[in-house]
């Protein structure tokens, strides 16, 4: 068996679930969103506070962010272990698989803590 | 190196003997020159033939033991065939417990289906369903699941290794080969207690054959070069379905499934050749049946060079399900969809029924001067390379998988055994083992001479000619006089390439060596058997000549002698079947 | 016919090189790639590749023509070489050996992995285990593999972790021993499988559908896998 | 000797006999990292819109320009097509779609409507 400590969950199974969940979760986010975009008329500073400040929605955006840092780290680790390898970059390739995670992991937080504080923030 | 026993050969018998020695413990080595699951048993197609009484839940291996005794034109030896089908059973369900995927009947057992040959209560009781059968890939279901299984043993794998030659010691004893891993162009003496060759058939000597292009007759070449005797070498069998222009196997059981053949006015001709088996007739009936259909002009195609194999009505469904592989085959090979238009066939060098003689156990033997059995020290055989002989002049269809797996294991177990009691040989001297790599030093040392490719062509052609289904006196005479020519000519051969790694041109060299060894072999004794059985038919002796004949050839290569050799008639728990006219 | 023709023999070359050939292919015959390389041998005999059954049942001349994966044997150069010119190079992705004949212990190890025997430790019945016509069925599609390796070697990702990820050729075995109702060792089985990589680097690329000789379908097995990792984990 | 071995992985002649469902996985994977890039963009731009009067203000200002436009697009086009390439991954796992035929017309469908879902999108935003 293959472990790895840098994957997200513990096995291969938890990641490929969270990733699928995370992914109805962002979807459905994204067509919420952009349905009112779409069905507003025109979108002005107090309709788009109204939206995105109320409770429920508030919630979702902070579901959706935490998906979104799931199912994006997985991705992205994945993606890392497929190029960053030796093959293509040497010895060091260690080390540029790490670099590479902890910006991937520094976006990651970026990605959780902004909106979230520019949702709840203000309230 | 050096292990216990080296096996030479990692098809489906050689793979089932390393089994048995690696699972009993002892230092086992199968060595093979391709990876194991290439090896030619994974051609097989129809079945594996045994009386395990699925089909018909009387069925006795008394009755298949009768038929391969007349299949074998009653030159198999019968306590050999005995064994056979008594312990076959056994030897089926201990692959049925590896794994094997068998097809199934509704109650969950084993499917077997019809093949040539097969009869009940001695050929009384009509025709038989005997060969079981993974749908038409048995000898790939086979293989992989012995490979599988030696994988599980922890058998060693020298896989893509090369054996160049025997080693012999000062006693006589065979102590190992020199062989050649074929990645490295590294040159290697393996030392063993026991070697056992399964090194399968050389179905390449002829022009049009259904076997793979590796199958060169390495063992009985390294045999022959080493001086031991093979026996009833003259007798080839051709199978009735290969397919016309490519030489692909179409399996038996397709004819066992209810398919037919037909000439080019359609005609269902076996019913005139054999009115009881029909096209389940053995195998050399069926295949000289089909020459003289073409021969008398009412062969198929522009060319009249071919009959049909008529599958149509047996309905798209018996069809996927019980022959999807030959469906798969005849569409690549035939350009034809067997669902709706019949296989253009002919009769193809299909199997080698000769081989090196040896005794129940594998062991391989030769024959001192007052013409007793001597055992070879050291050496084995299993296999299409060994003559048992279960198969005598006519292999039935679907014996040949029961021989690997029957007698492999018995090599297995009669090894395993005489290890146990211990085994020793003297070692063999530096000029034992250089005697071993002196041809490869020759293709080494090559400046000039004719290529091999041409001179594997024209060797080929010649017994495709000479040595084909229909013999004749002055056909073999000359055919000997080329092969004569031709060993001065391979051994002035030129082999241009000398690079280490991977170099299969230098295999290719040494492979056309084996072919010309057993090609000879094959031409001078066929010349000497003044008689036509099973497989061996000649124009001018058209009889079966049971009174000078019935007995097996034995063939010295130091002074291309051809002796005889008794058949067995003593079976252990039964009378002899004592020989009949043969007809089906 | 217009040959590109990968060539390479580490005795000699420094790196890999593609050569131009030439060839006059006999008329009216739709000869197979493999006839063509017999024929390219018989006027060059250093050129390396493996080749054995040629009906495409023994595995061994899996190579890339033109892009694709295939066996030689069995595809025909007119499907090969739709447009005239023949790119014949070793399958991707695994070391070379020389010419077209690759280094395969990696992807043979893959399929070591997932312990391809049947595991059954109750004592066998004297005659067969029985098994009914359906469960057989459910090996349909499974056992034909012949390990020619042109799944796993047209699998990106197989070419990023050949080491890691068991491939399209290990997990359709996998899944032929899961599948097979008389092993007795599923539990082990999946518990082997469970890591990141071994089943769940399949992207569902299909390249390994796209180039099966013999029509297999891996990644269907694969999904098969998960299915059946995800019952276990609830 | 391995370590020193060559491999033939020329990405070139691959690409050139890449099947659609090749096709469709590698643009999956293309415009996830799109999107990974373009979520910094969009939480910019949600942190403009939702301060003040006058950060909504700026907000459309980016967006009035091209290159802000054009990077809206480009993030709703891959949206589309991630979206609906993951449809087609949730699909497979309940094996939907996992024979060649039926993985081959589902990478088309995804494709095809991909593209017409970001034509959509720049109607919308022009």
């Amino acid at each position: 068996m293959v472990t790895s400590v840098t994957s997200f969950g513990r096995s291969g199974l938890a990641d490929w679930v969270l990733q699928r969940v995370s992914a109805v979760v962002l979807a459905a986010y994204a067509l919420c969103v952009l349905g009112f975009f779409v069905t507003a008329d025109s979108v002005d500073h107090t309709k788009l506070v109204g939206f995105f400040g109320s409770l429920p929605l508030k919630l979702f955006t902070t579901l959706a962010v935490l998906s979104l840092a799931a199912h994006a780290w997985i991705g992205m680790w994945t993606i890392g272990t497929d190029y960053v390898r030796r093959h293509y970059f040497g010895r060091a390739h260690t080390l540029f698989l790490a670099a590479y995670q902890v910006v991937c992991v520094a976006a990651v937080f970026v990605y959780v803590l902004w909106p979230l504080s520019v949702v709840w923030g203000d309230t | 190196m050096e292990f216990d026993g080296v096996i030479v050969g990692g098809g489906g018998a050689g793979m089932r003997a390393g089994l048995q020695l690696a699972a009993s413990g002892l230092k086992t080595a199968v060595l093979s020159k391709v990876f194991p699951t290439r090896s030619h048993t994974v051609s097989a197609q129809g079945g594996i033939t045994c009386a395990i009484a699925s089909a018909d839940p009387d069925d006795d291996w008394r009755w298949h033991m009768y038929d391969t005794v007349k299949g074998s034109d009653y030159i198999g030896d019968q306590d050999a065939i005995e064994y056979m089908c008594s312990v076959g059973p056994e030897a089926i369900y201990e692959l049925e417990h590896m794994g094997m995927p068998f097809t199934r009947t509704e109650t969950g057992r084993i499917y077997q289906r019809a093949f040539g040959g097969q009869s009940k209560d001695f050929g009384r009781g009509g025709q038989a369903e005997r060969t079981c059968a993974a749908e038409d890939r048995t000898g790939h279901a086979l293989l992989h699941t012995l490979y599988q299984n030696n994988l599980k043993a922890g058998t060693t794998f020298l896989s893509e290794w090369f054996a160049i030659d025997l080693v012999i010691n000062q006693d006589g004893a065979v102590v190992g080969v020199v062989a050649i891993q074929i990645e490295s162009g590294e040159v290697v003496f393996i030392k063993s207690k026991a070697t056992v060759f399964a090194t399968g058939g050389a179905g390449r000597i002829y022009a049009s054959t259904t076997n793979a292009l590796m199958n060169t007759g390495d063992g009985v070449g390294m045999a022959l070069r080493a001086g031991f005797p093979v026996q009833d070498i003259e007798m080839w069998q051709f199978h009735p379905t290969g397919i016309h222009g490519a030489g692909v196997l179409v399996t038996e059981g397709c004819r066992g499934e209810g398919g037919y053949l037909i000439n080019k006015d359609g005609e269902r001709f076996m019913e005139r050749y054999a009115p009881t088996a029909k096209d389940l007739a053995s195998r050399d009936v069926v295949a000289r049946s089909m020459l003289l259909e073409i021969l008398e002009g009412r062969g198929a195609g522009p060319d009249a060079d071919h009959v049909l194999l008529k599958l149509d009505h047996l309905g798209a469904d018996t069809i996927e399900t019980r022959l999807p592989g030959i469906t798969e085959l005849s569409k690549t090979f035939a350009k034809v969809d067997p669902t709706r238009e019949p296989i253009p066939v002919v009769p193809t060098c299909h199997y080698m029924m000769g081989g090196i003689p040896t005794d129940v156990n594998g062991q391989a033997l030769t024959q001192n001067g007052g013409g007793e059995d001597v055992p070879i020290e050291g050496f084995y055989a299993v296999g299409e390379v060994a003559c048992v002989s279960v198969h005598g002049a006519n292999r039935l269809g679907g014996n040949s998988l029961l021989d690997l797996v029957v007698f492999g294991r018995a090599a297995g177990i009669h090894i395993e055994d005489a290890m146990r009691q211990g085994v020793s040989h003297r070692a063999p001297s530096e000029d034992d083992i250089d005697l071993a790599v002196a041809r490869l030093r020759r293709w080494d040392e090559s400046t000039d001479g004719e290529a091999v490719a041409d001179l594997k062509r024209e060797l080929q052609s010649r017994m495709q000619l000479d040595f084909g289904i229909f013999r004749t006196e002055q056909n073999m005479r000359q055919g000997i006089g080329v092969l004569e020519e031709l060993r001065a000519r391979i051994g002035g051969a030129h082999l241009p390439d000398k690079s280490r790694v991977f170099n299969t041109a230098r295999l290719e060299a040494l492979e056309l060596d084996n072919l010309l060894e057993v090609s000879e072999a094959t031409a001078v004794v066929a010349e000497a058997r003044n008689e036509s059985r099973g497989a061996h038919a000649r124009d001018d002796y058209p009889e079966r000549d049971d009174e000078n004949w019935l007995c097996h050839s034995l063939y010295f290569p130091a002074d291309k002698r051809v002796a005889k050799r008794g058949v067995n008639f003593a079976p252990s728990t039964m009378p002899a079947f004592e020989p009949t006219a043969r007809s089906y | 016919m217009q040959i590109s023709l990968y060539r390479y023999d580490p005795d000699t070359d420094e790196s890999p090189r593609m050569d131009d050939l030439s060839l006059e292919l006999p008329e009216g015959r739709d000869l197979m790639v493999l006839d063509v390389l017999e024929l390219l041998k018989a006027e060059d005999p250093s050129i390396a590749y493996r080749r054995s059954c040629r009906e495409g049942v023994c595995g061994s001349d899996g190579i890339n023509m033109n892009g694709k994966n295939g066996l030689a044997c069995t595809t025909p150069v007119s499907e090969a070489a739709p447009r005239g010119k023949l790119t014949l190079r070793p399958l991707p992705g695994l070391p070379v050996v020389r010419d077209l004949v690759v280094d395969m212990s990696q992807f043979y190890r893959q399929y070591e992995k997932v312990k391809p025997w049947l595991v059954n430790d109750t004592p066998p019945p004297a005659r067969e285990r029985l098994q009914s016509e359906g469960d057989r069925a459910k090996l349909d599609g499974l056992y034909e593999c012949i390990l020619c390796a042109c799944c796993s070697t047209a699998c990106p990702s197989f070419w990023w972790n050949p080491d890691k990820f068991i491939g399209p050729a290990g997990l359709l075995q996998a899944y032929r021993f899961l599948a097979d109702s008389r092993d007795t060792a599923t539990a082990e089985r999946l518990a082997a499988l469970e890591d990141p990589f071994s089943v769940f680097r399949c992207r569902g690329i299909m390249n390994c559908v796209n180039v099966c000789p013999k029509g297999l379908n891996p990644t269907r097995a694969i999904g098969k896998i998960r299915t059946m990792l995800l019952q276990q984990g609830i | 000797m391995t370590a020193e071995r060559p491999v033939s992985l020329s990405l070139l002649g691959l690409f050139a006999a890449m099947p659609v469902t090749a096709v469709a996985s590698i643009l999956h994977r293309i415009t996830g990292i799109v999107l990974f890039a373009g979520a910094l963009y969009l939480c910019y731009l949600l942190d403009l819109a939702l301060g003040d009067q006058g950060g909504f203000a700026r907000a459309a200002v980016v967006l009035a320009t091209p290159a802000g436009k054009l990077a809206l697009w480009a993030i709703l086009a891959a949206l589309g097509y991630h979206l609906l390439a993951g449809v087609k991954h949730l699909l497979l796992d309940f094996h939907v779609g996992d024979t060649l035929t039926g993985a081959r017309f589902a990478s088309w469908v995804s494709i095809v409507l991909a593209v017409l879902a970001a034509v959509a999108a720049a109607f919308w935003l022009w």
